[in-house]
């Protein structure tokens, strides 16, 4: 077992258990959040691993780096000490969705095993050569397309956000 | 050839009526200011005389053509196309100008030119509708470019569509005073009947393409189809019912007959053009003489080659027209509205004309075409110019002793009566004594009693203009004091016109001059009309002794004296009679006056019956009841109560709900996808 | 090297609790942290197959990983409007219980 | 080869962690002094000798290290606690990709002065200083007190809003550099350009060659200058010292993210600020003033003059102490710069930080792209 497959599982246990603790707990956002940037950073770890540097530092810089603080922000903006709800009322939906859940898991589990082993990489794979390239040759019109969504989102932002609009 | 046979001028032709008419239409319809009466009568009356002008040019360019390339060509671009193959349907956007057409296109713009003049005059004191005077003059001006494309187009869809513009024209001019609801029902009536004629007329293109289609050379450019007739000279259809196949070229025929009958006003459909009255007089006199129920004629002999291949469709034709002419002339002589005597005497000149396309003397149809054109076009307006005078007076009864008072217009009239009533030298004399001629001289069965018909009918024709002459200008004046007041000459922009068409009235008929005379005179073939037609409508098919011809027209002319002077024993020295007559013959006298009845037996037979199905079935029954009911509203009442009943609970409100259900759904999706 | 199956079915696991997240969770934060955990599942998945046909010497195939860079583009969009209705939200009722805001119903 | 690296980790840290940055302590009490007609750090003594006032970073060291770590009541005691590592450690991994020499051929093996040089060098650097936010946040929440909070409110604010100016800024750099690799733009810096050379590749006008003589070494800071300020500008804001100081915001919210905090871990926040100016130094060098190399005169230029005299590997080892002192002279340069920017310029109002982020700088550093883009395309033009 070579090291990168070892830093792979040690990472994947890492980011399933932050993400866990995000999603459990119940007492205290900000450190769901902080939880959450855990499982980005060890994601984007793996990213490294799958040999996509240039999505793991993305994955840094925007997720971490701005998304989670973001919410940090907003937490810390609205003050939310703890968030005190009683837990979701619709135990039936929880428990159905629980269930449905593992199914789709057996699923996936059971369709995506054996996939065959990964051919080595061309040179350059994953650098922000190739996928600048890639993004400004075949995928210029998403590129635009992603623009024009972030200035909507600015705008939408601001709108919402404001108090008055003057 | 080809180049030399292709001249873009022709589009001119059409196309500057067109121009002015549309550039009216968006003053009226979009800008919604109305032109400066000077503006408007520059423009429309510019435009169609420069038209003439260009139709003019376009005569002397085929004039100087060689005889068998006799045609000028101007093919704009295809109009839509169907089909691929030897199936393909295409109709193109092309113009054709040959004799026949380069005759009508003279008449449309020479006489539809005068028209404009005078509807300036005419038109002036006109302030009853909103733009009326622009609208008008929009109107005309597509009358007269959907004539032209009527006549000019080189193909039948083509000329279709002229054929359907026409019949709009109509329909908007007749009823241009929509304010009042009379005129507005006649121009609908007008529209009506035509549209039953246009059906014929579409059935018959159907079959002709069908057939020419079958036979291998899809098309519906006339030069083709005369070009490859004899593919389906012989062609026959089954029966629809039972008896014996039919013989598609008859049928075809016939089909088209009934367009013709509509737009010409034939029994059965000629119900429309007395009605058409309602409208201005130009309008009338647009329609009679220059544009609209020409059309049929010039059609008929448009196919003529069609024509003299089905003998039976020929028959129907001369007998329907024959008929059509005796019967509305015995109409004519109880009207006593002035221009419903001129509409029955338009119509059975008409009949005259197909009487003659039905013996397939397609040149006297055409020749009486033209001179009818102009004489009925000066009635008209003439006709006009006395309802001026009289302040919108239109009842002769209420006439008489005019001829004092306005003389010219007296004299113009006069010439015109002379002139239809077929008086050597007018013009009306040679064409409808050529067309006698014809008749006699023709192999349809039955021509001597047709003949016979057409001579009563010139004696009642001479009789009757006569009678109406007698009563609006002479004997003593029966009209109101107040109007006798004001009785006045018109304007002189209505006059000239009358003069011009007077003088075309008068010496019209020498484009006709027969040969016969001509050799008494020592011109060789004087028949000039029949020189230029020739290779289009075939050469005159009949040859009868001279003998015979001058006694025909010995025979015609002594039939119209008679009718003149039964006419002025009756209505001028002794004007008490007619009265005492109609007395005795009470029953006689209210059919005539009463036109037979026929709109009342349509009435009856046909629109009551419809209007209730309509109304009963199809509206009540099966639209309200079935559709909106069942349909329409049951579907939305249904929808509505199952939504209100169960489905609106599925809106909990709640974001995680709804993210729920799409988890459900997603979660089945992917499990079907990854199974 | 690292087999792919478990990195597809670590993507699935994080999809998972991501969700569980969104369905069960009443704080609205939360729910979009959870949503940017789908999201993050989503981009391992497609970066996990992208580096199964990584493509050939001169022309990688990268579509995988542009189409990351895609989502977290719209990520970025999705929270700056998301926080932007939490704020106004709370401003209005002063909690970001998604169960408060339930008028919208029958 | 591990060695290698480790080595080169190490005399990092020793040399510029430990080194420098207790120094600039000193450095920042003298300068200000200075600045401030005034006498500064004097009085700090071993045996009655005071280098300078040098020993006073010894005894605040002491003194932070001996002082009592406070918990504050109904502070998040974890993340109170572990806050100031994580703001610390940021600034001193980030080390790691910045060349402080060349790449040098001792017979047969090869040495690149640089930690690791990774293709994507200053994305590392930008996820790197992202993640230093979290310090700051966390520590201004957890320690339960209004101010704090407020204070890693407005850190985490102001931080995420110059990010994205501070990446924009360095983009046209890459442009031109067509690189990320930060020993790679040395490289490319390590030559020189012809001043007048714009005219021939932009507007096709011939240029005596008299004037190819004019020649200036070819730094970001001569291609980007527009881009250098901003790039120092946002940095320096990143670096949250004044005139950027609103999250700690003496004035108006006492000392901001790090009031409750004492001792050592206080000292973290102190010293992280300070190797952070080291950074800030050495990427400023490295990115816009030609990192290592020596103006006019490129390594190969070096190596071939000495080795005329002595052999090539002497002359490679003093090319390498060459440009080691390079690269130090240019950050201390740049470490004065900031110095003289913090103790010149007031502080700015929250506000005013905003706005000069979003409504200034923001707009001009996509017009800068933009205009780098054009030229780039022109002068490629004409080349074609």
């Amino acid at each position: 077992m070579s090291a990168p497959v070892v830093l792979f599982y040690v990472f994947a246990v890492l980011a399933v258990v932050s993400a866990l603790g995000m999603v459990l707990n119940v007492r205290n956002t900000v450190a769901a959040a902080l939880s959450l940037v855990v499982t980005m950073v060890a994601l984007s770890a793996i990213y490294v691993l799958l040999e996509a540097h240039l999505v793991a530092a993305i994955q840094v810089i925007v997720y971490a780096g701005a998304i989670v603080v973001l919410f940090l922000f907003v937490v810390m903006l609205l003050n939310l000490r703890t968030d005190a709800f009683a837990p979701a009322r619709a135990r039936l939906q929880k428990l159905a969705g629980a269930l449905i859940g593992v199914a789709l898991l057996a699923q996936i589990v059971h369709s995506s095993l054996s996939l065959p082993t990964p051919p080595p990489v061309p040179p350059g794979f994953g650098g922000y050569r190739q996928l600048g390239v890639a993004l400004y040759t075949d995928y210029v019109l998403l590129v635009e397309v992603a623009s024009l969504l972030l200035t909507a989102a600015i705008v939408g932002a601001l709108i919402l956000a404001k108090r008055k609009i003057d | 050839m080809v180049n030399e046979n292709t001249d873009a001028a022709l589009r001119w032709i059409p196309l500057l009526p067109l121009a002015v008419a549309v550039l009216h239409g968006v003053m009226l319809g979009l800008v919604r200011r109305s032109l400066p009466r000077w503006a408007v009568n520059l423009l429309s009356c510019g435009s169609v005389a420069l038209s003439f002008g260009v139709s003019v040019y376009a005569f002397f360019r085929l004039v100087s053509l060689k005889d068998d390339y006799r045609w000028l060509t101007d093919s704009l671009y295809t109009w839509f196309g169907a089909g691929v193959g030897d199936t393909r349907f295409s109709a193109e956007m092309g113009l054709r100008l040959d004799p026949l057409s380069s005759v009508m296109t003279l008449v449309v713009t020479g006489v539809g030119f005068l028209i404009h003049l005078y509807s300036i005059g005419y038109m002036a004191d006109d302030h009853r509708e909103d733009r009326g005077y622009q609208r008008f003059f929009c109107y005309l001006n597509l009358f007269t470019f959907s004539m032209l494309m009527l006549v000019m187009a080189d193909n039948l869809v083509l000329l279709f569509l002229g054929w359907e513009g026409v019949g709009l024209c109509s329909y908007l001019l007749i009823g241009f005073w929509y304010s009042d609801r009379w005129n507005a029902y006649c121009g609908s009536k007008a529209f009506i009947v035509n549209r039953i004629g246009d059906f014929g007329f579409l059935v018959g293109i159907f079959l002709l393409f069908g057939a020419f289609a079958k036979a291998g050379s899809p098309s519906v450019a006339f030069a083709d189809l005369r070009g490859s007739f004899e593919l389906i000279k012989n062609l026959t259809m089954p029966a629809p019912f039972w008896g014996p196949s039919w013989r598609l070229v008859d049928v075809i025929g016939l089909c088209f007959f009934v367009g013709a009958a509509g737009k010409s006003a034939q029994i059965p459909l000629y119900v429309w053009l007395p009605d058409a009255m309602a409208g201005p007089t130009p309008v009338s006199a647009l329609i009679h003489a220059a544009t609209m129920v020409t059309a049929g004629v010039y059609m008929v002999s448009r196919l003529s080659f069609l024509y003299d291949a089905a003998p039976l469709a020929s028959a129907v034709i001369a007998w329907t027209g024959a008929l059509t002419a005796l019967f509305a002339a015995t109409i004519a002589i109880c009207q006593t509205d002035i221009k419903k005597v001129l509409a029955y005497s338009t119509v059975s000149q008409l009949g005259y004309m197909f009487m003659a396309a039905g013996c397939h003397g397609y040149t006297a149809s055409i020749f009486h075409l033209v001179t009818h054109a102009f004489f009925k076009a000066l009635l008209f307006l003439s006709a006009g110019a006395v309802i001026l005078a009289m302040h919108h007076e239109q009842d002769i009864e209420r006439m008489g002793g005019l001829a004092r008072r306005i003389r010219q217009t007296h004299l113009v009239f006069l010439v015109g009566v002379i002139a239809i009533a077929g008086f050597p030298p007018f013009s009306g004399f040679f064409s409808k004594d050529e067309i006698l001629v014809a008749t006699f001289a023709s192999h349809v069965p039955g021509h001597l009693v047709l003949y016979a018909i057409g001579l009563a009918t010139a004696g009642l024709t001479s009789f009757y203009m006569f009678r109406l002459y007698y009563k609006v200008f002479h004997g003593e004046c029966r009209a109101p004091a107040d109007v006798r007041e004001h009785i006045h000459e018109p304007p002189g922009i209505v006059l000239n016109p009358l003069w011009a068409l007077a003088f075309l009235s008068m010496v019209g008929g020498l484009i006709g001059f027969p040969v016969a005379y001509g050799k008494a005179i020592g011109v060789k073939d004087s028949h000039s009309l029949d020189n230029w037609l020739n290779k289009v409508v075939g050469y005159i098919s009949y040859h009868v002794p001279h003998e015979t011809e001058y006694a025909m027209a010995a025979t015609a002319i002594g039939v119209a004296t008679v009718g003149l002077l039964l006419a002025r024993f009756l209505y001028l020295s002794r004007p008490e009679l007619p009265a005492r007559i109609a007395a005795s013959a009470a029953g006689l006298q209210r059919l005539l006056a009463n036109k037979y009845w026929v709109d009342e037996l349509y009435d009856a037979l046909i629109v009551r019956p419809l209007l209730l199905v309509s109304d009963r079935v199809f509206y009540r029954a099966i639209d309200a009841g079935v559709i909106d009911g069942a349909f329409v509203n049951g579907l939305g009442r249904s929808v509505r109560g199952f939504a209100a009943g169960g489905l609106k609970y599925l809106q909990t409100g709640l974001a995680q709900s709804y993210v729920f259900s799409m988890l459900v759904g997603a979660a089945v999706i992917l499990w079907y996808l990854a199974r | 090297m690292i087999p792919l199956e478990h990195v597809i079915l670590l993507s699935a696991v994080l999809f998972g609790i991501g969700v569980i997240g969104v369905v069960t969770r009443r704080n609205l934060i939360v729910i979009l942290m959870s949503i940017e955990l789908m999201f993050n599942a989503v981009n391992l998945a497609f970066v996990g197959f992208n580096r199964l046909w990584p493509g050939a010497p001169g022309h990688n195939a990268l579509d995988g990983q542009v189409f990351v860079l895609m989502v977290v583009t719209v990520a970025a969009a999705e929270v700056a409007v998301g926080l932007g209705i939490v704020i106004s939200m709370f401003r209005n009722r002063d909690s970001v219980d998604v169960e408060e805001v339930s008028l919208l119903k029958w | 080869m591990p060695v290698e690296v480790l080595l080169k980790a190490l005399f990092i840290l020793l040399v510029v962690v430990a080194g420098l940055a207790p120094v600039i302590t000193w450095v920042e009490r003298k300068q200000s002094a200075v600045m401030q007609d005034r006498i500064g750090a004097n009085r700090a003594d071993i045996a009655g000798l005071t280098v300078l006032g040098l020993l006073h970073p010894l005894a605040d060291v002491i003194k932070l290290l001996t002082k009592e770590d406070v918990v504050p009541r109904g502070a998040n005691r974890f993340m109170h606690l572990i806050a100031p590592v994580i703001a610390a450690v940021p600034a001193v991994v980030a080390f790691a990709v910045i060349p402080y020499g060349g790449i040098y051929t001792f017979g047969g093996y090869t040495i690149s002065l640089v930690v690791a040089n990774p293709d994507w060098g200053l994305l590392y650097i930008f996820a790197i200083g992202s993640i230093a936010t979290y310090g700051t946040v966390m520590a201004g929440w957890s320690s339960n007190n209004n101010w704090s909070l407020l204070g890693g409110l407005r850190a985490s604010a102001q931080m995420i809003s110059y990010e994205v100016t501070m990446g924009l800024s360095v983009v046209g750099l890459f442009m031109v550099f067509q690189t990320l690799q930060l020993q790679d733009m040395v490289l490319a810096q390590d030559t020189t350009f012809r001043v007048f050379g714009f005219l021939e590749h932009l507007f096709r006008v011939p240029v005596p060659s008299v004037l190819d003589w004019i020649r200036l070494p070819a730094w970001g800071v001569f291609y980007q200058p527009l881009g250098f300020l901003m790039f120092l500008t946002t940095i320096m804001a990143e670096n949250k010292r004044p005139p950027f100081d609103t999250p700690e915001g003496e004035s108006e919210i006492i000392a901001g993210f790090h009031l409750e905090y004492s001792g050592m871990r206080f000292g973290l926040f102190y010293m992280s600020e300070f190797i952070e100016v080291v950074v800030i130094a050495g990427l400023i060098a490295t990115l816009f003033l030609g990192g290592w190399s020596v103006p006019w005169l490129p390594q190969a230029t070096i190596i071939g003059t000495v080795s005329r005299i002595f052999n090539v590997e002497f002359a490679t080892g003093l090319c390498a102490i060459l440009h080691f002192l390079t690269f130090m002279l240019k950050v201390v340069v740049m470490i004065w710069l900031q110095m003289a920017i913090r103790w010149t310029l007031p502080r700015f109002r929250y506000d005013q930080v905003m706005d000069l982020c979003w409504k200034i700088l923001l707009p001009l550093s996509i017009a800068n792209i933009l205009v780098t883009g054009f030229v780039l395309l022109l002068a490629r033009g004409n080349a074609a």
